[in-house]
């Protein structure tokens, strides 16, 4: 692919990563989140921290982790402490500004589901759970989330809520007890949503290049707020691309070696 | 006087220890899991057990599709990285091969119960599941107020499962554990079960401490046990990397009842036991 | 995004960041107490401190006898292996040079404190206090119950100072801080404290990871001090070794209100700061 | 010193050690205590583990630490954990077979003082404190006491309750939520204590050589209780008191070439 065409992955990955502010705290879960995060740390944020919920601080992996907890992690980290200490001392201690996390519904508050699709007790789906997320999205500073859009993830309602954002809007986060702002930005395939500040709603705010409002709104299962100045997406610098790829392909090459 | 460390097969181990209606908790997080013993319990056709787990991970999949589990305590059921653990899925979505009692928390709920068990207290108390409905479906989760601010807190019930099952690197002479890299929970999960059983890559006879290691007295274990490549699809820091390849696969393996019940017969009923 | 730990002389650190009336603790469990930044703190005249320790040792005996403190919380006041703390005596017997309010803890609550302020949770649970009667004297100790079994459990608030200080062997040139051998409280002191200060023997270009050893990323630090020799009376592991004859020496030098101030003025307050 | 004297020290070093079992787990304090369970890991014991408040287990000092937490401590150790780590998890978790105390003040029901004499308020003498003595008698399995004999030591009543023995006797101790048995054995310079089965108060059970009940009454300030049939500790064994005089000759010498 020549370098001034990208995919929606490269550029989510891209926007992701612009959201990050050299010297961030930033507790990092695998996919996309570990893309952005090392693609921040290998071009504009040299002193990204990034802690992996196994216990890993300020590690700074060559190629990609595939798990959460691998070794490369560990051996390239400043110090490795056990997992209750990393959710007790770091992130509920609240020593994290972003936190990252995807899921399989979001709804127009940025509440987020990763439990069941259906009822709890005889679920249709049953998805892998919590995990971390409720906790990062109640103590990390701020939350980031990264997902694609459509209308079975933009959901007017969920079937369970796991995760909180901005509950049910307004202030009701606020009156929680959650320490952090909550998510501050949805990057998805399309473009990026942002709470509005009063009412809480996620607001499309910015356009990926080739992206227009009425796909948008096809993709969101609620009527979709939509900002009065809409931003575009820069396109990838070539720069970024670049090492994007290499990290990439460092990582692949790492990977199917590895057993 | 706690007993020492007893050097034992796993085969001995797993009949001495784990007992039909146990609560076991097999730790390892991501890193060090311990796929020998699991399959050392399968073996030996253990059934009625509470399962307790952060993340479940392929082990417990092949476990639970086994019909060894009754319950499962667990925060995270996901196969990392690649997607569903389909026998846990097929367990809870149609009851294959039997139902399966869930009680799910968060991860950092889950360290904390760990945490709090090895400390010999009833419940842990955290900033938690603010605003989760998990609260409505799990009668373990309660809230707590903070006695001198009056601050409403989460508390969850302490992890004391009968038996804990850890992978590490080494054992020396005297019995004692080294675990090097990612850590985990397995200090809490031995510390807060009545048995321990570790199985390890090696005996050696001095530990040479590497960066990031931590070291379990033998007085704490009930057994070591040699099992070398005892973690393996998941990986050992020092000894062997996770086979990536094969969690996508079991992906593939696992998604079928058939395919999956053919896999383990040929793969972990027929294989021997580890001497 | 936190600031990064500054290199600031020591006489920068705490002027810039221990302030009249604040609340100061200064860590290290009889290894590594940082010695050198409690005369500074004494040299620049603060006042109405509230200094935390587990065990006061003889830097909070002279910090009290020069009159910095306002109040102490703490669970071990004596001089270790020699007796008595002979100026906080004074100060809580006869209230020179000031009356001394008191927090008296027990060490299993104190450093369940610590821990509790560093996982930001406003209190501590621990089985504790059973029978004694420092839960009259002491408000802050309160009982709470299990919201599972009922049972009934002692709690403390969390400790969240304003300031922590510590020592440490090294730091190296990110700002990064290694503690090896007993680690005491200290990471939980960093963490509890709103500011952090700690003071290394020397800075390295990379960390040689002895057995026993922990970090403290730079990030969670505000400044590291270059004080060779600064735990002196007590020790560095690998760098110096405790002098016990001082120790023996204090109880006679502070038995003395004016053999004490003499002392002070002579070896603390004439002397250079470090620079 | 002929191998066949011994002083009062020696002779409660050597009592306290006697009674340790090997493969305990002992919570040990500076100063007898230390003395006692290095005494038992060097003869009778070998597989004694020993614990030190500083976060130290399994620990085989070459010479007595002079503080909790010595150089040495760490060096010798099996492993090193944090102040938390080591009350939370070892002794509040149930590890801990044998804890020693000492005090200022004890009574009858091996109650213990180390706050202060007089009120708390106003007090006469302001003694250090609690340190890890009231989670240790709570805790440990059992506890036992080292202190010497006289009758401002061994009191009518506390000025302060630091420490919990059997409380007000009887079934009190257990009533209250303590995990441990309490102190099963109080070794002074005169003789032994033990509880009485029922009431819990401490019973004079075995006299040192050449001491008299009488003199045991003299230096206690209650009403001593004195069991029908007394044993009288024998003498160190020509080995134990080498052994101990060998490690307190090494200590001496190792502190006076510290500095």
């Amino acid at each position: 692919m020549p370098d001034t065409e990208f995919t929606n992955d490269e550029l989510m990955a891209v926007e992701a990563a612009r959201c990050l502010r050299d010297g961030d705290v930033c507790f990092v879960g695998i996919g996309l989140p570990s893309t952005a995060a090392n693609l921040a740390r290998l071009t504009h944020a040299p002193n990204l921290v990034l802690i992996y919920e196994s216990g890993t601080i300020g590690t700074k992996p060559h190629v990609l982790p595939l798990s959460i907890g691998d070794g490369e992690l560990a051996e390239t980290a400043d110090a490795v402490v056990s997992v209750p200490e990393i959710f007790a001392y770091w992130l509920q201690g609240g020593r994290v500004d972003v936190g990252f996390l995807g899921a399989a519904q979001l709804d127009r508050y940025g509440n987020l589901n990763t439990t069941v699709i259906g009822s709890y007790e005889k679920p249709r789906t049953r998805l892998p759970g919590a995990g971390g997320a409720p906790e990062i999205a109640a103590s990390a500073k701020e939350v980031l989330l990264i997902l694609k859009q459509d209308p079975r993830t933009f959901v007017e309602r969920l079937d369970f809520l796991t995760t909180p954002g901005y509950l049910s809007g307004g202030d009701s986060r606020a009156r929680s007890g959650a320490k952090g702002a909550g998510p501050v930005r949805v990057i998805t395939d399309l473009g990026v949503l942002e709470p509005d500040p009063q009412t809480k709603e996620l607001t499309l705010t910015q356009l990926h290049p080739g992206v227009d409002v009425d796909r948008v709104r096809a993709a969101t299962g609620w009527p979709l707020k939509v900002a009065e100045q809409l931003r575009v997406t820069p396109a990838p610098q070539a720069e970024i691309l670049r090492v994007l790829r290499d990290l990439k392909a460092r990582t692949a090459a790492a990977h199917a070696s590895s057993n | 006087m706690p007993a020492r460390a007893e050097r034992l097969t796993l085969a001995q181990a797993v009949s001495r220890y784990v007992k039909d209606g146990d609560t076991v908790a097999l730790e390892g997080f991501t890193h060090l899991i311990p796929f020998a013993a699991g399959h050392e319990v399968i073996r030996q056709g253990r059934r009625d057990l509470t399962l307790v787990r952060m993340t479940p991970d392929l082990i417990y999949d092949q476990m639970i599709g086994m019909g060894c589990a009754r319950k499962l305590i667990f925060s995270w059921g996901g196969n990392p990285g690649v997607g569903s653990l389909h026998r846990f899925r097929d367990a809870v979505e149609n009851g294959w091969p039997r139902p399966l009692e869930i009680e799910e928390h968060s991860h950092a709920a889950m360290a904390a119960a760990y945490a709090a068990g090895a400390s010999d207290l009833p419940f842990a108390v955290l900033r938690g599941y603010i605003g989760s409905e998990l609260i409505k479906h799990n009668a373990h989760i309660k809230e707590i107020a903070c006695p001198f601010s009056g601050e409403r807190l989460a508390a969850v019930p302490a992890l004391r499962p009968d038996v804990a099952i850890v992978h590490a690197q080494q054992a020396n002479r005297a019995g004692d554990v080294l675990i090097s890299g990612i850590a985990g929970v397995q200090k809490e999960a031995i510390l807060c079960a009545s048995q321990a059983i570790a199985t390890v890559e090696e005996f050696v006879d001095e530990f040479a401490h590497p960066p990031h290691s931590i070291v379990i007295p033998n007085w704490v274990l009930s057994a070591v046990c040699l099992v070398p490549g005892g973690a393996k699809p998941s990986y050992a820091h020092g000894y062997y990397q996770r086979d990536n390849a094969f969690y996508i696969e079991w992906d593939k393996i696992s998604r079928d009842r058939d395919r999956f019940s053919a896999w383990m017969e040929e793969n972990v009923m027929k294989a021997p036991a580890h001497a």
